[in-house]
Order: C-alpha cells, then structure tokens, then sequence
C-alpha cells in the first residue's frame, strides 16, 4: 500500500524538512491497517483536527513576543484557522511553550499539560524550550521542556521568526495529519512506545575561560 | 456648571467619543490588508540578508571550507552549541602531521544566535543563513554537521 | 410571493390524512424540532465563520483562508474537532450541575431561537403573547451560566458567573422596556400582527424619536444580554481566563460557544422584527413600483437581511470598544439606560396618544 | 563611583541620615559575596532633585548567620530588594516584616550568587510538585533554618481567612509567568502578594562565569522589548571601564536604535494595554505598526526582537544604506497612526472611565518606590535618565521630558504615547546627520576590566536600566547586576492597588508595564 502523504497546501511535500521521522511515525502507525472506510473517516478527523489547532496562551518570554506577532495583522494565524487562543487548558488543544521554562515553573506547565483535553500537542519554540538555550548551564533552568512533557515540533531559533513558527505549525498539521482516531495504533499508543528521550550534545564547558586564554 | 459635565452633557460626550471609535474601525474594514500569506508568498518573499537563522559553512570555489579546526567558535560560544571534532592528517609531501577538521558539529536547538563565533573566526570559514524553515520533529535532527 | 402558510398547511393536512390526529401532532413536533436544530446548527456555523471573517477585516488581516476557499470550510473543521474532543470531568465539581449547566444553556437558546418568524408562517408558534414568550425564554439561559459558574469548583467560575448574574438581571429590564415602547406603538404582543403593522413603514420610522432611543437601548441591552464585548465580563479573557466556562472542554465548551453565538443572532433577529419589520419588505409610501419591486424579495431573505446587519452592527462595536468594569456596567444600566428608558417610555406613551405617530 | 565602606553598626544612623538629607532615591541594593571578607551590600542612592549619587557598602563578616539591619521604613522599595538580596545571598535583614526568598522556591536549598553555592542537581533537583504557599504550611514543617524562623513566624498567615486568588503564572493578563495572589472581597482587592521567580534564569550567575562579550548577548534577553537600550548600558559600562573612546557614528547609531527601540516598546505597551482593556482591534493596529521598525531592525542587526547589535566599542555592522530614508518614511507613518489610536482607544469613554483615577500613585510613593520610567513620571517625577545623566547624544538633542501629575492610569498611558512623539523628534533631528567614520573600533581580543567597580544606566524602554561591574581585573566580572527596571513596580504593586477591583488589576497591571523576565532575571 501506497503510503499516505499529508498534503499541505502551497508547499510540495519534499520540500519539508524531517520526512524521515514523519515516515517513521507513518510506518509504524499503518502497519496493519486495511480498512478503507475506517481510513476515510480517520482522514476525515484528522482534516478537522489538523485545521483547528488552537493553541494555549502560553508565553514565558521573548518567543512569546513573536508568538503574539504571529497573531496580529502582518502574519495572521488566523488563515490557517489557530487563532482562537483559549487561555483556559482546557479548550486548548496545543501547547506552544515559548520561552525559558525554569525549575520554578516547570510544575506549572506539567500541571497545565495535564489539565488539557485530549488530542492535545506540544510545540518548542526557540532555543530556550528546545535546550535550555543560552541559559542551559543556569541553576534554575530547565534544560529542554521534552524532559517533562512529550514534544511533538521543535521550532529552532532564538526567538524564531514568525514564519518559522507558521512554518513549524504547518510541521504540526503534517503530523496530525498522519494520526489514526479508530484501532489501538493511535497517536497515544505510539508515544509510548516512543519516548522522547531527551538529549545533551554538548554540556558547557565550565572551564571555558580558561581555554580561551592560550588563543 | 459646564455642559459636559451634566447629566445629558456626559451622555452627549459619550456618544461622540464612541462614535469616533466606531468611524476609526470602519474605515479600516474598507482599506486594503495588511496580511502577508507565507506560505503562499515563499517564492517573492524577501528576508534581510542579515538575518541569522541557522550557521552555515561559505564553501570556497574548489568545494572545500575554510575552517581550520582552530576552536575559537567553540570555545567563545556562551553555551558550548559548537561541537568541533579533530583529526590528526599527515601530510604526505613533507611528512608534517597536522589538525583538521574531521566534524563540525552545530546545535541548532540551542544556538543563540550572538555572532561571536562568526566574529571570532579568523578564516571567515562560518557565517549565519537566513534558511528559517528549520522546525522538527526530532530533536536530534536539530544537532548538523556543517562540514560535509 | 412564497407563502410558508400554503406548505406548512399542506403537510399537516398530509399527516393527518394518513395517521391518527394524536400521531400526526407528535410526527409534527419531532419534525419542527428537527427543522429548528438543523437552522440552529446551520446559522450557528455561519455565524462563527461571519465573526471570524467580520473581525479580521476591522483588524486589517484577512481571517481564515486556507481552509477550503477562501477558509470556507474552517468551522467544519472545528466542529469536527470539537465533537470528538476528550471531555474532562473534574475533581471536586458538582457533577450533575456541571453537565447540566451547558445544555441549558443551548437549551434556552434553541427554544428562543425557534420563536423568531423567519418568514410570514414560517415560525413554530404564533400566538398573542409572543414576545413576551421569547423574553421568558431567553432569559433561563442565565441560570445555565449561574450553574455553570458554580459547579466547576473554581473561582474564576465563580466570579466569572456572579458576574453573569448581575449583569444579565440587570439588562433583561431594559430589553423589557424597549420591548414594551414597540408594544405601546402597536398595541400587540402577537408576533405576526407586529410585522404585519410594520407593512406600510418600519417602527424604527412610524414611531421616529421615541422608538430609535429605544432601538439603541435594546442594542446596547442585547449586547449586554450575550456577554459580548464591551459587556464581556463573565468571561473576561484577561481577567478570568474564561469565565464561567474556564474548566469546561470538548463539546461541553462548544455548546456555551455556539450558544453564546446564536444569542447574539437572537438578539439581532428580535431587533429585526420589533425595529426593521421582520419579513415585511422595505415600503414606501407613494413609491408603488419600488413597493412592487420589493414584494418580489421573499420574506425570509428580508428577515435574514436585516438580521445579518444587525448582526454586523453589534460586531462592529464589539471588535471597536475595550471592556467595561462590573461596577460600571451596573451603573450603565441602572443610572442611565433604565431612566432613558422610563423616559422613553413615557415619550412614547404620549406620541400614541397624542397620535404623534406616522 | 567608589562606594563607601561604613561599619555594620553605624550603617542606620547613617542611612537615615543620608535620608534626611534627600538621598530619597535608593536606585537599587547589590548584594555582594566577598568571600574571606564576607557578605555584605551596596546601596545606591540618589538624591531625587539634584541627581547627585552615592555609594554606601556595608560588610558582614559572619558567612554562618549573615544579619543587616533593614532600611524598608526608609525606602519602600527596599523591602523588595532586601528580599532579592536574603534569596540570592541569605543576608537577613532585621527588622524586615517579610523576609521570604522572591525568586525561588520556598524549598530552595543553598543561596546561588554566593561563591560557595553548589549547583548540582542533586541538591536542587527540578521538582514537579508545585510549592505550597509559606501561609499554607504548618508551622512544624517549615524547615529548622534560624534565619526563617525568626521571621516566617510572623509571616506565615499571609492573608488570614479571606477568599483568595490566584492571578498567574501563566495568565493572560500578567504578560509573562509573574504570579499575583490576590485576597478579595467581592470584586475588590484586600490584599495582594507578589510570586516573582517564574523565569528566574540566573543570568547574573551564568555572567560570573562568561567574558564580558559573551555576557552582551545577556542583556537582550533581559528586557526584550529594551534589548538595545540595555546593551547600550552594559557596552557603555565597559567602555567606560577600559578606557575606550568610541566614534561619533557608533553614538548616533546608538541613540537612533534605543528610540526605536522605545518606539517599539511603546506601541507593544499601547497595544498590550489595549488587549487587556479587551479591545483587541487596538492590539492588533499596535501590532500592525510594530512591524514597520522591526522590518528596519532586521535590515540592519538581523534580529527582529534579539537584534545583538551593540557589541563592545561600537556596532556588530554598519547600518544599510537606505536606512535613513526607510527610519524617515516610518517616522513619518507613525505620526498619523498616533491619531488612530487616539481615536480608537486614548479618547473612548470606556477607556477613559477604565483608566483615570484607577491605580494612583503620588510623587513620593514613586520615589521611595523608586519607579522609574513612565510610571515616575506619569506621578510628576522628573526621572529620565536621559536628562539627569545624558550619555549617548542626549545632551546634544533637544527633546521634552514628558511629564504629568495624576500618576493614575491614563497618565501613565498618556506618558507613552507622548514619548513615542519625542522619540521620533528626537530621531528626526539626528537621522540626517549621521557622520562619516567607522562603526566600531578595535578592541583587544580579550577584555579585561582593570580591578574596581564600575556602573552605568541608561534611560531603557521602561525605566532605569542599570549595570554594576565589580571586576577582580579578569577577563569576566568579579560580581555583575543589572538593575530591573519592574521590580520597583511590582514592589509598588500593593500601594498602588489599595481599594482596587480585579478589573483594576489588570489595568494597572497594563499600564505599569513590567516585562517579567527583566524583574527575574
């Protein structure tokens, strides 16, 4: 059987960055599903779903900036149809953890992640949210909100442009895109069986002063 | 006592100023919008040549960078996104072992974007892109090797 | 021009040509309420997709696109979501209330939803104290909110419901006395012998000075009544989070937001009929071929016509206006829209007796 | 400035003293980890009507139980700072009613800015249960730590039996991760308890640890919405430090940013007010308008919001061509949108009974609060950096100082959007006459800054923005801090909101305009 691509319209789909993941989540989604009717409606939801991501009003910092720049007039969500942002968890149906997440206030967005309804989504914008960014080797920083809830998108850059953050929204939809609503190969199985586990290329050097010296 | 501070007088004023509000917003439903539809406008869309959204390595015309494996980047990076992996080449014509660059590795998902590695490097051998459709969904897709 | 009245009449006298009378009231019944859902359900996503197009335009954007042409098919979208949507129950809530709370709600809003006169025979019921029926109806809504608030176990719930309480008290009189200033002018309550007076010239004009105050009153009121901006206290995005329906998700959200929109349609389809002549076309006097002309536009496209502006009308204020604070609203009401509306009243008392009237 | 080192003992008299002789401003306390020597702060003053300034430094040699008496019945707004200081450092402050640590959690253990502090993650690991409130504690279970002791036990009944709130973290109205929790009756505030720390990411740590240009890309981060203005700051800071002279151009370059910059801040303060009075049209013309600088900061830096341009000894990149032509046409843009506003939402009757008289605050308060910015001088206080110590251009341009005198909301309002009219003013004189000449000059390639203490402030997007170096002669400072320009405000919160409803809230919580991460750090 002939893969499902998620289309997305004005851009092709080779010109996506990360198929491979995409493909993988795909494969190991449609392994053993045949019924066509079932696939039907599934797209179906999926359509729905995947064009009707309303996001949280989450923002610690200065992607949250830009998050609300995506929102005004120049940039728009509202053409892809995210633009009633609920600030209550649980009419959301995406969490957009933009900015630094600290120790103080990671229980407060585990609590928040937990207090939506499902399907529900993660998206980690900028550098802060992917990595700890600049500040990764603080005291009071959390190093990477996929270490307290699972992330579906990272969104690179520090903040990320507003494109890049539509553009990374776009990701999202191709993501849901891909889901099944019926059987037990859902999205939720699959997350368990793939944990996101989290990942430090590189911790700072502490004693990096001291390199730099003999240069 | 003033006009505008009556009774009726508040309620005139009241009318007018919501009034002048009104007129504002209806005039903009008439005028021209201000939206830009990304993906649509990929094509013609113009981002500034100085926007950083992603280190990348200028190839010199033989296909090769510049990079000379020196570790300024990495070491002047505030939060060690550079990774730069060594090797030790011998040289075959005069026999010189010498340092190159085996792997330059770059955290996209952590880099925040303050230049100083470009301004450090004394080879110009990295600069900043502005690719900005970056996002993943796999965290590890974000760490590159920019050599290739 | 189309008569609902011919239709309506045929397919009771088909039913009851073949089933008993009994059978045949309650296959009608289940019919209307049928008919009615569908309208309800059908204008409600018209209306969502309006604001949402509405607002984009006072807000130099463009508003949905990309769904479907020109973001035709967004709603169907989130309407899709929204039926299979996990919805939460919550810890330590009244569980009863709390389910209840939003299909009363819909409940009130469907009931007076199905009152209004599409069209000349086109409404379910047209009996003498119409009016005064859709007022009662829409004003158990309120109770949904209250309950709402209350059985969430949350206390911006709470505040976001008293709130509601207050405020929705406080304007159903207003609503009321405007109400009364267009039963004074034409000495009905019956819904279909108000639009038929309105045949040979509009209230909004037959009764001039007295009934535009009043027009304006029961915009105001109306706007208040559907908790949209600048009356949006009860659920204040930037105070309350979301009000009486922050805990709320899924479906159980979607009703309080379609309902929150269809009131809004109410309100403007009770000011079209009271104020513009419901489905009665647009007269002139001594313009006969004008007055022909406008014969020819069926009824239910004046209705709708006139609605959908004033619908527009009270998007506009909404998308233009920051919000007021609950002591103001209060004040609003009760310093100066009730004693205009006395006044008004009063006014209006003397130009029918006086014979003021065109 | 030197500061002057006072003994422990004579530290009252003598603050009380400088009191009484109109050292009325306290610019900010810096706590200070001397190691062998001990702990011990430095107070800023200054001196509201002739701008004059000192330094008072004061030492304690305990490291175990750490106590300065507290000068809060002084200067309000120590009662803030003193809390940062007792968080980051644990020096008590007797006398102080509420000494509770500010940032972190209350089940914090170590103070980080001392130099002993150890940061593994083992003693303070990320804990994902949420912290119970120091008033909802029993009193057994607050740990046996004397410093707490002593004055938790008058504290932990914060608010007593009242219904309480809670605003935040993650609100839509706090703009950002700051936590108010409120005691209210009916719709109207008792009591209010300010949560700070909820984007605490020890920046000032991280900083003892960089060199000073890896520090730089630091302070955009801060203020996002004064990214230049407080680069400006810490490069000026610097400069100053080492000695470095820096061209004409670099200067006029500088200014032209930082009033763009508070152009910005501006039209994003007038549209984020807007959106929390609820008229979300206003917030999107405020948005629409933004735009337009920030095309012309990404022309020239490469950042829209983190624009990384000012770097020691000059700028990161020459500005393009055409900017002069593109900063004109905007300026000139801008003047009639003003009117739009006005029209829309400045003169709306709903906006005007939402604002004025609302969340007043009188000259004095604003002092011994120390809030600086638009908040100082919407209550009459004349406290713009830019006049009182000119650096840049400033002593060079002519512009108004905007002031009023009600210090409620609509002032404070009104302060911005007559300081988005001077900020073009004072652009339009300087676009046309930039000078020729390089961008930047040459600095070594390691920056060391000879031993001293060094501070500088600039006039940031809404208030003082302050730097103070205290460097050991090393390539990265001995000990840095920035001062926040909101943590006065919030600090004021609690005058300003006496008698308040919750729909007050959120417009004195608008128009103060704090930007959280620049109050944490």
């Amino acid at each position: 059987m002939e893969m499902k691509k998620p289309v997305i319209k004005s851009i092709p789909y080779e010109e996506f960055k990360d198929n491979e993941t995409l493909e993988a989540l795909i494969n190991e989604l449609n392994k053993e599903r045949t019924n066509v009717v079932v696939g039907k409606l599934d797209d179906l939801i999926n359509w729905g779903r995947s064009n009707s991501l309303w996001s949280l009003t989450f923002a610690t910092s200065c992607c949250g900036i830009e998050f609300m720049a995506v929102g005004a007039a120049r940039y728009d969500f509202a053409r892809f149809g995210f633009e009633v942002t609920r600030n209550s968890p649980r009419q959301a149906d995406l969490i957009m953890v933009a900015g630094t997440i600290t120790h103080k206030m990671a229980p407060v967005l585990k609590r928040l992640y937990d207090q939506m309804a499902e399907p529900k989504y993660v998206v980690a914008v900028g550098g802060c949210a992917i990595s700890g960014g600049p500040f990764k080797g603080s005291y009071h920083v959390l190093n990477g909100v996929d270490k307290i809830i699972p992330v579906d998108v990272y969104i690179p850059g520090c903040p990320p442009r507003p494109e890049a953050m539509l553009y990374g929204m776009m990701q999202l939809q191709r993501k849901v895109k891909v889901e099944n609503f019926f059987g037990d190969k859902n999205r939720k199985y699959s997350r368990s069986n793939m944990p996101s586990d989290p990942i430090i290329v590189t911790n700072v050097p502490v004693s990096q002063n001291e390199n730099t010296e003999e240069k | 006592m003033e006009f505008n501070k009556t009774y009726i007088g508040r309620v005139l004023c009241t009318i007018k100023s919501l009034l002048t509000g009104l007129k504002t917003t209806l005039k903009e439903f008439f005028t021209r919008k201000v939206t830009e539809q990304y993906p649509e406008n990929r094509k013609t869309q113009k981002i500034s040549d100085r926007h950083r959204a992603m280190l990348y390595m200028p190839l010199d015309e033989n296909g090769n960078n510049k990079c000379i494996a020196c570790g300024l980047c990495a070491n002047n990076c505030p939060n060690g996104t550079i990774t730069i992996k060594t090797k030790m080449v011998t040289d075959e014509e005069t026999g010189k072992s010498k340092k190159v660059l085996d792997e330059y590795i770059y955290d996209l998902g952590c880099c925040m974007y303050c230049q100083i590695c470009v301004n450090v490097c004394p080879k110009d051998a990295i600069a900043f892109n502005n690719h900005f459709e970056n996002a993943v969904f796999d965290r590890k897709k974000l760490i590159i090797k920019l050599n290739k | 021009m189309l008569d609902f009245n011919t239709i309506t009449t045929a397919i009771d006298q088909y039913l009851h040509s073949i089933m008993p009378a009994q059978a045949a009231i309650v296959t009608e019944c289940i019919l209307v309420a049928l008919c009615a859902v569908l309208a309800y359900v059908a204008f409600a996503i018209v209306m969502i997709f309006m604001e949402r197009k509405v607002c984009a335009a006072f807000q130099c954007r463009l508003g949905p696109m990309r769904v479907g042409p020109w973001g035709l098919l967004q709603v169907f979208a989130d309407v899709f979501k929204m039926l299979i949507k996990e919805i939460i129950s919550i810890d330590r809530s009244d569980k009863v209330l709390y389910n209840l709370a939003p299909y009363l709600v819909v409940m009130s809003s469907v009931l007076t939803f199905s009152c209004l006169p599409f069209a000349d025979g086109l409404q379910v019921l047209d009996f003498n104290i119409g009016v005064f029926f859709i007022m009662a109806a829409s004003s158990f809504g309120v109770l949904g909110i209250l309950l709402a608030g209350w059985s969430s176990n949350n206390k911006y719930s709470m505040i976001g419901a008293v709130r509601s309480g207050a405020q929705m008290i406080s304007y159903e009189l207003s609503i009321g006395l405007c109400i009364l200033v267009i039963v004074v002018l034409s000495g009905t309550m019956q819904i279909s012998e108000l639009v038929e007076a309105q045949r040979d010239g509009w209230f909004i004009f037959k009764g001039h000075i007295p009934a535009f105050i009043a027009f304006i009153i029961y915009l105001i009121a109306g706007n208040a009544e559907t908790n949209r901006a600048p009356f949006d206290l009860p659920e204040a995005e930037s105070e309350l989070t979301a009000g009486f329906h922050t805990e709320y998700s899924g479906m159980h959200f979607g009703f309080f937001y379609v309902a929150e929109f269809m009131n809004l349609f109410i309100v403007a389809g009770i000011a079209s009929t009271l104020f513009f002549g419901g489905w009665a076309p647009l007269h002139i006097a001594g313009f006969d071929m004008f007055n022909d002309i406008m014969n020819y536009i069926p009824g239910s496209i004046w209705f709708l016509g006139k609605t959908f502006f004033v619908i527009w009308l009270l998007m506009w204020v909404r998308w233009t206006f920051p919000r007021m604070r609950i002591d103001q609203v209060v004040s609003l009401e009760w310093k100066y829209l009730l004693p205009i509306g006395l006044v008004n009243l009063l006014i209006m008392t003397i130009c029918v007796v006086m014979g003021w009237t065109f | 400035m030197s500061p002057e080192f006072i003994e422990l003992e004579i530290l009252r008299p003598r603050m009380e003293e400088l009191h009484r002789n109109g050292m009325d401003f306290l610019r900010d306390i810096i706590g200070m980890d001397w190691g062998e020597e001990g702990l011990g702060a430095i107070y800023a003053l200054e001196n509201s009507s002739t701008h004059e300034n000192i330094q008072i430094a004061v030492r304690c040699t305990d490291r175990e139980k750490p106590q300065i008496p507290s000068v809060c019945d002084l200067w309000s707004v120590a009662e803030f700072y003193e809390r940062e200081v007792y968080d980051f450092f644990g020096i008590v402050f007797t006398g102080h009613p509420d000494m509770r640590r500010l940032y972190l959690r209350n089940d914090w253990i170590g103070y980080p800015l001392r130099k002993d502090y150890d940061e593994s993650e083992a003693i303070n690991p990320i804990r994902m249960e949420s912290e119970v409130p120091e008033d909802l504690q029993r009193q057994s279970e607050i740990e046996e730590d004397a410093a707490r002791e002593l004055f938790v036990k008058q504290t932990n009944k914060i608010f007593g039996d009242q219904y309480i709130i809670n605003i935040g973290p993650q609100h839509p109205a706090t703009h950002g991760v700051l936590r108010f929790r409120l005691a209210l009756d009916g719709e109207e505030i008792r009591k209010i308890d300010v949560h700070c720390g909820y984007i605490h990411r020890g920046i000032e740590k991280l900083s003892e640890k960089l060199t000073y240009p890896q520090i730089l890309a630091f302070t955009d981060r801060l203020d996002y919405l004064s990214a230049h203005q407080n680069r400006h700051a810490l490069c000026m800071c610097i400069e100053k430090a080492i000695g470095l002279d820096i061209t004409d151009r670099t200067q006029y370059i500088r200014t032209i940013m930082d009033e763009l910059q508070r152009i910005d801040s501006h039209l994003l303060f007038l549209s984020c007010a807007a959106m929390d009075l609820g008229a979300i049209t206003t917030f999107i013309y405020g948005f629409r308008d933004r735009e337009k600088i920030l095309d012309i900061f990404e022309e020239v830096t490469g950042g829209r919001l983190i624009q990384n341009y000012n770097i020691i000894g000059g700028v990161q990149a020459d500005i393009t061509p055409d900017f002069a032509n593109k900063v004109k046409e905007y300026c000139k843009y801008q003047k009639e949108k003003i009117k739009e506003y006005n029209d829309v939402f400045t003169y709306n009757t709903i906006t005007r009974k939402r604002m004025i008289g609302v969340g007043k605050i009188s000259r004095e308060d604003a002092i011994s609060y120390g809030c600086t910015g638009g908040t100082g001088r919407a209550a009459g206080w004349a406290c713009d950096v830019r006049k009182r110590h000119p650096y840049a251009l400033y002593d060079k341009v002519d512009f108004k100082e905007i002031l009023y005198t009600n210090g409620d909301c609509y002032d404070r309002y009104l302060v911005r959007l007559d300081e988005i009219m001077e900020s073009i003013h004072i652009i339009e004189q300087l676009i046309d006459n930039i000078p020729d000449g390089d961008y930047k000059v040459k600095t070594k390639p390691i920056i060391r800054i000879p031993e001293g203490r060094y501070s500088a402030s600039v006039e940031g997007s809404r208030g003082e923005f302050g730097v103070f170096i205290e460097s050991h002669g090393d390539k990265s400072p001995y000990r840095i801090k920035f001062r926040p320009m909101g943590l006065p405000l919030v600090a004021a919160m609690h005058k300003i909101l006496k008698g308040a409803k919750v729909a007050d809230l959120i417009a004195i919580g608008a128009t103060l305009d704090y930007v959280i991460p620049d109050i944490d750090r």
